[in-house]
C-alpha cells in the first residue's frame, strides 16, 4: 500500500440500484470511506465483487473493480494479489456467493494467510435472484420470496472461517457506517487473510430484520481481546473457544467487533518464498519477461542441458 | 507393412506400475539417442499406484521419427504379466526376453482383462498349447520369435556380492534386462552406462551398481544375439538434440515465455507438467520466476489464473478431462473480459472420468464449444514434441495480442511420449505482449471500440485510472450495460478480435503440410496423430498429409485454397465420432470421403494407418474405418 | 408492414421494476383473453430488483399468437422514464397514456441509458424540440401518436376516500392506467373486473378497491377514446384455454410426468420454473408428490439429481446461462453411466453473467457439445408455452427410454412469455419408462452389450442383484475395465443408443413445419423464433418455416428430404453465429442462404421480420441479416 | 434398513489394486464386517466412491457401487438417499474429494440432517492423482510426490463437519478393522448425518505415517461423553468446545472413537415433510408415475385450472 495521495475521493458518479433502503449502501459508504481514510491510491486498489446485489459493490467505486463469477470471487482475488502483490485486493461478495455456491473457496482460501480482505454481506437471503434462503438463513425462516419455510438448516461464517484458518476475523453492521468503516480499516490493514461478517438488512426480501430489530440486538463485547500474539497453544484454545462463542451469539444479542486477530501465524509469503525466493519483489504481474527486442528473458539453458542427449 | 527396410526398430518393456518401467524406457531411448539415433516412444500405462500392467514402446532410426510400432522387433520383460499380454505382439524374428522362471497359468494372473484372457485362451487351444504363459511363449517361437530365457536371479546374486546383498541390488533387474537387450543390439557399451549415469544423477552408488549390472547383462546379451537380429550399432553422434516428452516441452515453453503464475489441480495426465514446473520455480531467470501453486479444484485454478492474468502477469492452467468441464464457466469470464488466459489442456480418454491414463482426442468440439454464450477464443493443437514447445510459448502471445482466452491442446499420447528433437532455441521468438494503455490518464476506456476489436488494456497499479470488467454485457467503460446497441456493438467487437487474429497468425501456425504438394491422396489431421501420417508418407509417397494447428479459428480459407477439387479426404483421428471431419463440413465446402478413426484410447501408429490408406488409396476404403488392435 | 388489416393489437405498459408492470400486463391479458381473444406477451427487465426499467408487450388477436410487435398501439406509463423509451415507438395513430405531471428533462432520469439518451437528444434537437419528457410526447404526437394525460393523482384522491387513504390506495394507479386503456379499447367491464378478481385472488379488500379503481378508469377511458382507436369489444367465449408462460408449462409438464425430484440452484430465469413447483409440490397426485429442493450450487443440484434418477426416480433440474456451464461435467457423468437424467436449460443472454434478464439463443452448440469426451445425449428445444408442456412431459420418457440425459432447451423469451394455449392434456399421453431390470436373478449386466444399445436397467433396492456404475470406463458388469475391445464396445453400445432414439422418436417430434410445404422460400428456425415466423406466415404465405424441435441428434436425413433441390434456405436465430446454420452445413448437404440474426438479446419479432423476409423473396437479401432495434 | 438375510457376504470378487500395505484394505474389510453385521441387504446398500484410490471402496464390495466424480460423492449419495429414502446410503471418500474439491458439499451436506453416512479416508495425500498434498497435510510437510514443502496449511475435518452441523461425528483408523467396523456400525445407525474420519496409512506416497507412528498416538479419550440428548445450549456448547479440543489433536496424540452423537437435531424428514408430507412413506423412486395404460397418475387439473381463462 502507497501512503501517497491521501483521502483520494473512492466515490464513482455511478449510480446503484440497489433497493431503497438496503444495507449495502451503508457498506459501500464504509467502505469509500476506509480506502480513502488509509491513504490508499485508487490505481493500487482492486476490488473484486461476487454475484448478487452485493457483489455490484465494485461498480460504484473508484478504484479497480472486477465483477466476477457467482461464488469466485476469493480465486480471482488470490490470483491477482499473488500475481502483484502491491495491490491492495479486497473481496466483497454475499452469503449465497461465499457460502453456497463458494463454500469450497471460503473453506480453503483459509489454508493460505494471503494478505487479502474479504468483506462478507450477509442479508441471509438470495437478494439478485429474489429472495431464496442463503445458508446463512435459519430452519425454519421464512422470507418474502420463499414458498415454504427454509428446510435447511443455517452456516455459521465466523465458526467456519475461524477453523479455515482466517487470521482476522470481525463481524460489522451496515448501518453503523463509523464502525463499519474502521473494521474495514482494521481488516485492510492485517497482514494477512481478513474475514469481515457484515450484517445487511435486505428490506425487499427480509424486512423482519430491519434497522429496529438489529439496533435491539447489537452489541461491543467488552471484555473480548481479540489478539494472538503468542504462540502458547492454551491462548490459541481459548481464544479460538471465545471466538466460537461470539460467533454463537445471533439470536437475542449479536456481538460486533474484532474477534480475532493473530499476529502470529506467518503469512503466506513465508511459503511461498521457499518454493519462490524471488517473490514478492520480483511479481509475477510486474517484472519484464523479453527484452528490448522481445526475447525472452527467462534462461532455461541448464534446464535444456538436462534434456540433451 | 510392405517396405520392411526403412521400418523403424522397435523395443517394448513392460511390467506392473511401480516397478520402474518408465525409467528402463528413458535409460534405453538415451542410450539409443546418445549413439546418434532418433527415437520416438509411446507410453501405456492403468490408472492404478502399483501393480498393474504398464509398458513402453521406443521406436528408434537414423531419422526423425514421430510414431510408435505395434509390433516390437523385442521385448523385455520379468514378469508372466508381461509375457502374457506381449508375446502374441512380437514381429515375427523378433526377441522375446522373459525371466527364466516356471510358466504361470492365465487364470493366475489377477489383473489381465477377462476379455484378453478368454483371447489368449482361444489362440493357445486353436494351437493345442497350455492356457500359460509357457504356452504363449511357444506360440511366439512358432510364429519365429527368439524366446530367451534370462537368469535374473542368478545375475544377481552375483551382482549382491559386490553391492549390499540380495535386496540392496533387486532394482537393478530392470537395469540387466535393458542392458542384455542393448548387447544384443550391439548398442556400444558407453552410451548405454551414459545413460545409466544419466538415469541415476545424484546418486553415485545407484549408478556403480547399476552400471555394473549394465555391463552384465549387455555383456550376456552379446553373446546370445539370435541371428539376424538388428542391430543399432555406434553411429555418429549429433549435437545439439533433446530427449523429451510433450508436457516438459510445454514446461519449457511456459517457462520461455516467462510464466508468472501457473494455478493447477492435479489430474492425470495434466499435472505431470505443473510437478515439472514445480520442481524448477528456481531455475536462474532474468528476475523473478513463476508461481506454481496447487488449488483447491478446476474452478479456482481457472479463476485464479485469470485473476492474475488480469493483472498483466502471464498466467496459465493446465488440466485434463473433467477439469476442462469445471473450468468451462471461467473460460467464458475470461472471454467476456477479454482476459489472455492460457489453459493448456491435456486430452485424456473420455466421457467422464473415462480412461484417465489413455490418449485420446475427443475434446476437440467441446473446446470449441465450451461455455454458454458467444465468446471468441483460440485453439491450437500441438502434433509433436516440438509444437508442444513452439505452440506453449506462442499461447501468451496469442493472448496478450488478442486478449482472450487460449486453449492448448495437447493429447495423453504426446505427453507421455519421448522423442528426440532439434534443443529448442527461445532466443529466436520475439515476445508480443499486445496492446498495453500505458496513458497515465486512462483516457481510453477498457473496452473502447476499435477497428480491430483489440482495445488498449490497462493494469491496476499501472499508469492509467482504475478501469471496470465485468462479466455482465458491459459498456466500453466496462460497467453493466443492458442498453440493446451496446449489446449489439460489444458482440461485434469481440467477434472482430477472431477476425484480427485469424489474419495475423501466420498460416505457417494454421497449418503445417507434409509429403507432395501435388498428391491427390490427402490425409487431414490434428494433434498427435499427425506423427503416425508423418511416419507413413515413408511408406507411402502418394500421400499428403495436412495437420491442422490453429482449430479455431478454423482456417477455412487456408486449407480450401490448398486442396485441389479432386483431393481425396482422409481424416485420421484418435476419437468415435471424428470431430475435425465434423468441423470440415461446418466450415469448408469440402467433406472427408474416408474417416480412419481409433477410440480404443491407445494412439494410432504409421504401422496400422498404413494398410487402411493404401486400401483408400486403391480404392477399396470404407467411408469409416476403425483401427483396432486387440492386444494393446 | 404491408397488411395492416390482420395485425394483432399492441399493447405495452411499462414502468420500474418492482412497481407491478408483470401483475398488471397479466391483468391486462387476462381480460383480454377471457373475452375469447387470443393473446401473445412478452417480458423485458433489468438484471436488478426494485427501480430499473421494465416493460410488458401484450399482443392481442382473433387467431393464435406467437410473437409480439415492436410498435405498441397502446402505451400505458405512469412515469417518465416510461415515457422517455417508449414515446418514439408507439406506432403512428396508436395511444400513448401518461401522468398528467410536468414534463422531466431526459438529464434527470438517472438509469437512462447513455446511448438512448443521447440518441433521442438528437431525435429531439432535429425536431427543434427540448430534451425532456415534453419533447418527446411532443415529437409522438407529430408522428399522428393520441397523447392522453392522465390524472391519476386525482383519481388517487377519490379511491382514497373509500378505501382507507391515499397511502392504500397508492397501489391502485396501476389498475387505474390498465382500467383506462381497456375503456378506451371496449374491452368489456365484467371481464376486466374478473381478470382483477383473478389476478389478486384471496384478498378480497384488495379485489374490492382495485375493482373500484377499475372502473373509474374504465369510464374515463371510454369517455376519452380518440377517433379510430382499435376495439377490443366482446367477442365469443373459448372455453377450455389457458393463459400462461414458458416456465408454468414445463412445471406442469414435469408434474404430469411424474418428477420425483428436482434440484435447484437460484439463476434467473431457470429459477421461476423452480419457485412454481416449490409452491405446488402438494397438488393432489394418486399418491406422492415432488420434493424440490434448493441446493448449494450447480454441481450439486445435477449430481443429486443424477444420484436420484439411478435409484428410478425422475429426477431433474433447471438451470440458465452459467449453470449449464458449471453442470457440464455431471452431464459426462449421466452420460457415461446411462442415467435418465433431465435438465431443463433456459436461455438466456451470454456468454458469461451476460444478460441474465434477456433472451438469446446462444447456448444450442455448447449444448450439443458440453463435456470433455463424446457421450450421446438428447437435446430438444420448445418453440412456445405449448411445446414447453409436451417436451417437459416427454423429455423424462426420452431419458428413460435411452437411457440418457436429456437437455430440453427453452429460452428467456419463452419463459418470460404469456401466451393463450388450449388446456393441456396429459391424459392423452402414455408415459413409457424403458428397459427395467425386472428380473429377480440379476442376470443381466448393467451395462449389457444389445443390439440397440439400450440394457435392462437395475434399480437399487429392486428384484435385481446389486449393479456397479462408474464415471470411468467399465464392461458390461460396471467395473473398470481398460482392455481396449471392452473400450470400442462400449463406445459403440453408447453411440448406438442415439441411433436407436433417433428411429424411435417420431418424426414430428422432431420438426415441425408450418405454411405451404410447396413454398421455395424456407425458413429454418429452433426455440422461441419459431413464433415469430409463425406470425410471418399470416403476411408471406409464399413463406414456409420449418422449426427442428430435436437438435441432437440432429435430424439430417428428415430434414434433407422435405427440402426441394431449389429451395431457399433461410435460418432464423436469436444469436451472433448462427448456429443452427453452422448444424446444418456440419450435418446435411444443405446451406442457409441467408442467415437471419438479431444479438441484442431482445425476442424477434414478426414484425422485424417480415421486411427482411420480404426482401429475401425478391432476391435484396444479403447473406447475414441483422435485425436491430435501438429502442427495445 | 431391512434386517432380514442377517450376515450377508459384502465382500466382491474383484482384486483390489491399491498398494501392498494400504489402509483402504483395512477400510474395506472394516466396512465389509458392518454391514455384514447390520444384517442389511446387499440389494438396499448403495456404497457411493469418490475418485481417488479411497473411491474405489465400492468396486470391491457385494453391494451396489456407483463411483461418481471426484468431488461429488456427497451430492450423488444425497440423491439417492432423497430419492428413495428406504436404502442404506454411504459415501466414502478421500479427503481431497471431500474437502479440496468437494468442499462446499462437505460444508453445505451439514445443512440438512439426511440419514447418510460419510467415510472420509485422511491418507494427507492424493493418492491416485501421485501424492501431492491432501488439504489435511500440513504445512511444511513433504510427501514422496511433492517437489517442496507443502506451503498451505491443513484443514480439519472434524472441526469443520461439527461446524457445518454434522449430527454424528468419529474418527477410526484403518488398520483397526474392529474397532473401525464398530464405529462405522455405529455411524450407520445414527439417524441423521454421520461422518466418520478415518486415518487411513498411505504407505506408497507418505511412507512417514506408518503402523508404529500411528500406533503410538492414537488413543480412545475415556472421559469424554458424546451424547447430546438434551437441548440445554450450555450441555451443547460444552459438548462442543470438547471436541473442537478432540479434533485439534493430531500430533501427540490422537484421539479416536465417537465424539458426537447428537440425537436432539431432528433429521432432515422433519423439515422436508413440511414441503411434501408424503415424504419418506411415497418416495420419489418407488411411487408409480403412471397408470396400467400409461396414464399419467399426477393430477394437475386443479393447478391448470388456476390458468384458466
Ligand atoms: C453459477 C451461477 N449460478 C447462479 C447464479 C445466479 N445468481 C445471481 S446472484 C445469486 C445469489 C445472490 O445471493 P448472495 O450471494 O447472497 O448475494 P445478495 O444478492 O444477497 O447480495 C445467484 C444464485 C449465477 N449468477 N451464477
Ligand atoms: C474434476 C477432477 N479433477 C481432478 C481429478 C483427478 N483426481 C483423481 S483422484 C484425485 C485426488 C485423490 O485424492 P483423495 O481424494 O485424497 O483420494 P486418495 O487417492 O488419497 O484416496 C484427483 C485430483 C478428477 N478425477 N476430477
Ligand atoms: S434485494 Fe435486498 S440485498 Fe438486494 S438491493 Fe434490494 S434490499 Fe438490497
Ligand atoms: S497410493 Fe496410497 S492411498 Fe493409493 S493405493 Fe497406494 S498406498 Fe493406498
Ligand atoms: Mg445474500
Ligand atoms: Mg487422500
Amino acid at each position: 500500500m502507497t501512503q501517497t495521495d491521501p483521502h483520494a475521493n473512492f466515490a464513482a458518479p455511478e449510480t446503484p440500484d440497489w433497493c431503497r433502503g438496503c444495507g449495502d449502501f451503508g457498506i459501500l459508504r464504509a467502505l469509500e470511506k476506509a480506502l480513502s481514510g488509509l491513504g490508499l491510491r485508487p490505481q493500487e486498489v482492486v476490488v473484486f465483487g461476487g454475484i448478487g446485489c452485493s457483489g455490484k459493490t465494485p461498480y460504484y467505486l473508484a478504484a479497480n473493480g472486477i465483477h466476477t463469477l457467482h461464488g469466485r470471487v476469493l480465486p480471482f482475488a488470490t490470483g491477482a494479489k499473488l500475481a502483484n502483490p502491491a495491490l491492495t485486493v479486497i473481496a466483497a461478495g454475499g452469503d449465497g456467493d461465499g457460502l453456497s455456491i463458494g463454500a469450497g473457496h471460503f473453506v480453503n482460501a483459509g489454508r493460505r494467510n494471503l494478505d487479502l480482505t474479504y468483506l462478507f454481506y450477509n442479508n441471509e437471503v438470495y437478494g439478485l435472484t429474489k429472495g431464496q434462503a442463503a445458508p446463512t438463513l435459519p430452519e425454519g425462516a421464512q422470507t418474502r420470496g420463499m414458498a415454504a419455510p427454509n428446510p435447511q438448516r443455517a452456516l455459521d461464517p465466523i465458526a467456519l472461517a475461524l477453523d479455515a484458518g482466517y487470521t482476522w476475523i470481525g463481524r460489522g453492521y451496515a448501518y453503523a457506517v463509523g464502525e463499519l468503516s474502521e473494521l474495514i480499516s482494521r481488516a485492510i490493514r492485517h497482514p494477512g487473510l481478513a474475514f469481515l461478517e457484515i450484517l445487511q438488512p435486505c428490506p425487499h426480501y427480509h424486512p423482519d430484520h430491519d434497522k429496529a430489530w438489529f439496533t435491539q440486538r447489537l452489541y461491543t463485547p467488552v471484555d473480548h481481546d481479540p489478539l494472538l500474539t503468542t504462540n502458547d497453544p492454551a491462548r490459541r484454545e481459548a481464544l479460538h473457544a471465545a471466538v466460537q462463542r461470539l460467533a454463537g451469539q445471533r439470536d437475542e444479542r449479536i456481538p460486533v467487533g474484532v474477534f480475532l486477530e493473530d499476529r502470529v501465524t506467518p503469512p503466506f509469503t513465508t511459503a511461498l518464498r521457499r518454493q519462490q525466493p524471488a517473490w514478492p519483489e520480483k511479481a509475477p504481474a510486474t517484472t519484464p519477461v523479453a527484452n528490448g527486442e522481445g526475447q525472452p528473458l527467462a534462461r532455461i539453458d541448464a534446464l535444456l542441458d538436462r534434456f540433451a542427449v | 507393412m510392405n517396405a520392411p527396410a526403412p521400418l523403424p526398430f522397435a523395443w517394448r518393456i513392460g511390467g506392473p506400475q511401480g516397478s520402474g518401467v518408465l525409467r528402463m524406457a528413458l535409460l534405453f531411448a538415451r542410450a539409443c539417442a546418445r549413439g546418434g539415433r532418433e527415437i520416438y516412444s509411446r507410453r501405456e500405462y492403468h490408472s492404478n499406484i502399483v501393480g498393474r500392467h504398464s509398458y513402453f514402446d521406443v521406436s528408434v532410426a537414423g531419422r526423425p521419427l514421430f510414431s510408435h510400432r505395434e509390433t516390437p522387433d523385442l521385448l523385455v520383460s520379468f514378469e508372466a504379466e508381461t509375457v502374457a499380454r506381449h508375446a502374441l505382439a512380437v514381429a515375427s524374428g523378433g526377441v522375446l526376453l522373459h525371466a527364466d522362471e516356471p510358466g504361470v497359468p492365465l487364470s493366475a494372473l489377477r489383473f489381465l482383462d477377462p476379455r484378453l484372457r478368454e483371447h489368449l485362451s482361444a489362440e493357445l487351444a486353436a494351437g493345442d498349447l497350455p492356457p500359460s504363459t509357457d504356452g504363449l511363449l511357444e506360440l511366439a517361437r512358432r510364429r519365429g520369435v527368439h524366446c530367451l530365457a534370462l537368469p535374473y536371479g542368478d545375475w544377481l546374486a552375483r551382482l549382491a556380492a559386490g553391492h549390499g546383498g540380495r535386496k540392496a541390488v533387486a532394482k537393478t533387474v530392470n537395469t540387466l534386462g535393458v542392458a542384455v537387450s542393448a548387447g544384443l543390439l550391439d548398442l556400444p557399451l558407453e552410451d548405454l552406462l551414459w545413460a545409466v549415469a544419466q538415469t541415476f544423477a545424484g546418486k553415485p552408488a545407484v549408478i556403480e551398481m547399476n552400471q555394473d549390472a549394465a555391463r552384465l547383462g549387455w555383456e550376456a546379451g552379446r553373446a546370445d544375439r539370435p541371428a539376424g537380429t538388428a542391430k543399432l550399432s555406434a553411429a555418429k553422434r549429433k549435437e545439439g538434440r533433446l530427449l523429451l516428452g510433450g508436457h516438459e516441452a510445454v514446461a519449457l515453453g511456459k517457462l520461455a515465455a516467462g510464466l508468472g503464475l501457473q494455478t493447477y489441480y492435479p489430474i492425470s495426465p495434466a499435472s505431470d507438467e505443473s510437478a515439472f514446473l514445480e520442481a524448477h520455480t528456481r531455475l536462474p531467470r532474468s528476475e523473478g520466476g513463476p508461481l506454481v501453486l496447487q488449488v483447491e479444484d478446476e474452478l479456482a485454478a481457472v479463476n485464479m489464473a485469470a485473476g492474475g492474468a488480469l493483472t498483466g502477469a502471464r498466467c496459465a492452467t493446465a488440466t485434463s478431462g473433467p477439469g476442462l468441464s469445471l473450468m468451462t464457466e471461467g473460460l467464458g469470464w475470461a472471454g467476456m473480459n477479454e482476459v489472455p488466459l492460457v489453459i493448456t489442456h491435456y486430452q485424456r480418454g473420455g466421457p467422464s472420468t473415462g480412461l484417465p491414463t489413455r490418449t485420446d482426442q475427443g475434446d476437440l468440439l467441446f473446446a470449441i464449444h465450451a461455455g454458454h454464450g458467444e465468446f471468441p477464443r483460440l485453439v491450437l493443437a500441438s502434433g509433436d514434441v516440438n509444437d508442444a514447445f513452439d505452440d506453449a510459448l506462442r499461447a501468451f502471445d496469442h493472448a496478450e495480442r488478442f486478449q482472450l482466452p487460449v486453449l492448448h491442446l495437447l493429447d495423453r499420447a504426446l505427453t507421455g511420449c519421448l522423442q528426440t528433437v532439434p534443443r529448442f532455441r527461445p532466443a529466436r521468438h520475439r515476445i508480443e505482449r499486445g496492446r498495453l494503455a500505458t496513458d497515465a490518464v486512462g483516457a481510453v476506456p477498457r473496452f473502447a471500440f476499435t477497428a480491430d476489436g483489440i482495445s488498449p488494456r490497462p493494469l491496476p497499479g499501472g499508469p492509467g485510472a482504475p478501469f471496470w470488467t465485468t462479466g455482465v454485457e458491459h459498456g466500453e467503460d466496462g460497467r453493466v450495460s443492458e442498453d440493446p446497441v451496446i449489446r449489439e456493438k460489444m458482440m461485434e467487437k469481440r467477434a472482430r478480435k477472431l477476425e484480427t487474429a485469424a489474419r495475423a497468425i501466420p498460416v505457417a501456425d494454421k497449418l503445417a503440410e507434409f509429403g507432395d504438394p501435388q498428391a491427390r491422396l490427402v490425409a487431414l489431421t490434428w494433434g498427435s496423430t499427425t506423427g503416425a501420417l508423418r511416419e507413413a508418407l515413408h511408406f507411402l509417397p502418394e500421400l499428403r498429409v495436412i495437420q491442422i494447428r490453429l482449430l479455431w479459428p478454423f482456417p477455412a480459407a487456408e486449407l480450401e485454397a490448398r486442396l485441389p477439387d479432386d483431393a481425396l479426404l482422409v481424416v485420421v483421428e484418435n476419437n468415435y465420432s471424428g470431430q475435425l471431419a465434423e468441423l470440415l463440413a461446418a466450415r469448408t465446402s469440402r467433406r472427408a470421403a474416408h474417416w480412419v478413426l481409433k477410440y480404443s484410447d491407445r494412439p494410432i501408429s504409421a504401422e496400422a494407418l498404413l494398410p487402411v490408406l493404401e486400401a483408400i488409396r486403391d480404392g477399396r476404403g470404407e467411408p469409416r474405418m476403425v483401427l483396432r488392435n486387440p492386444l494393446e
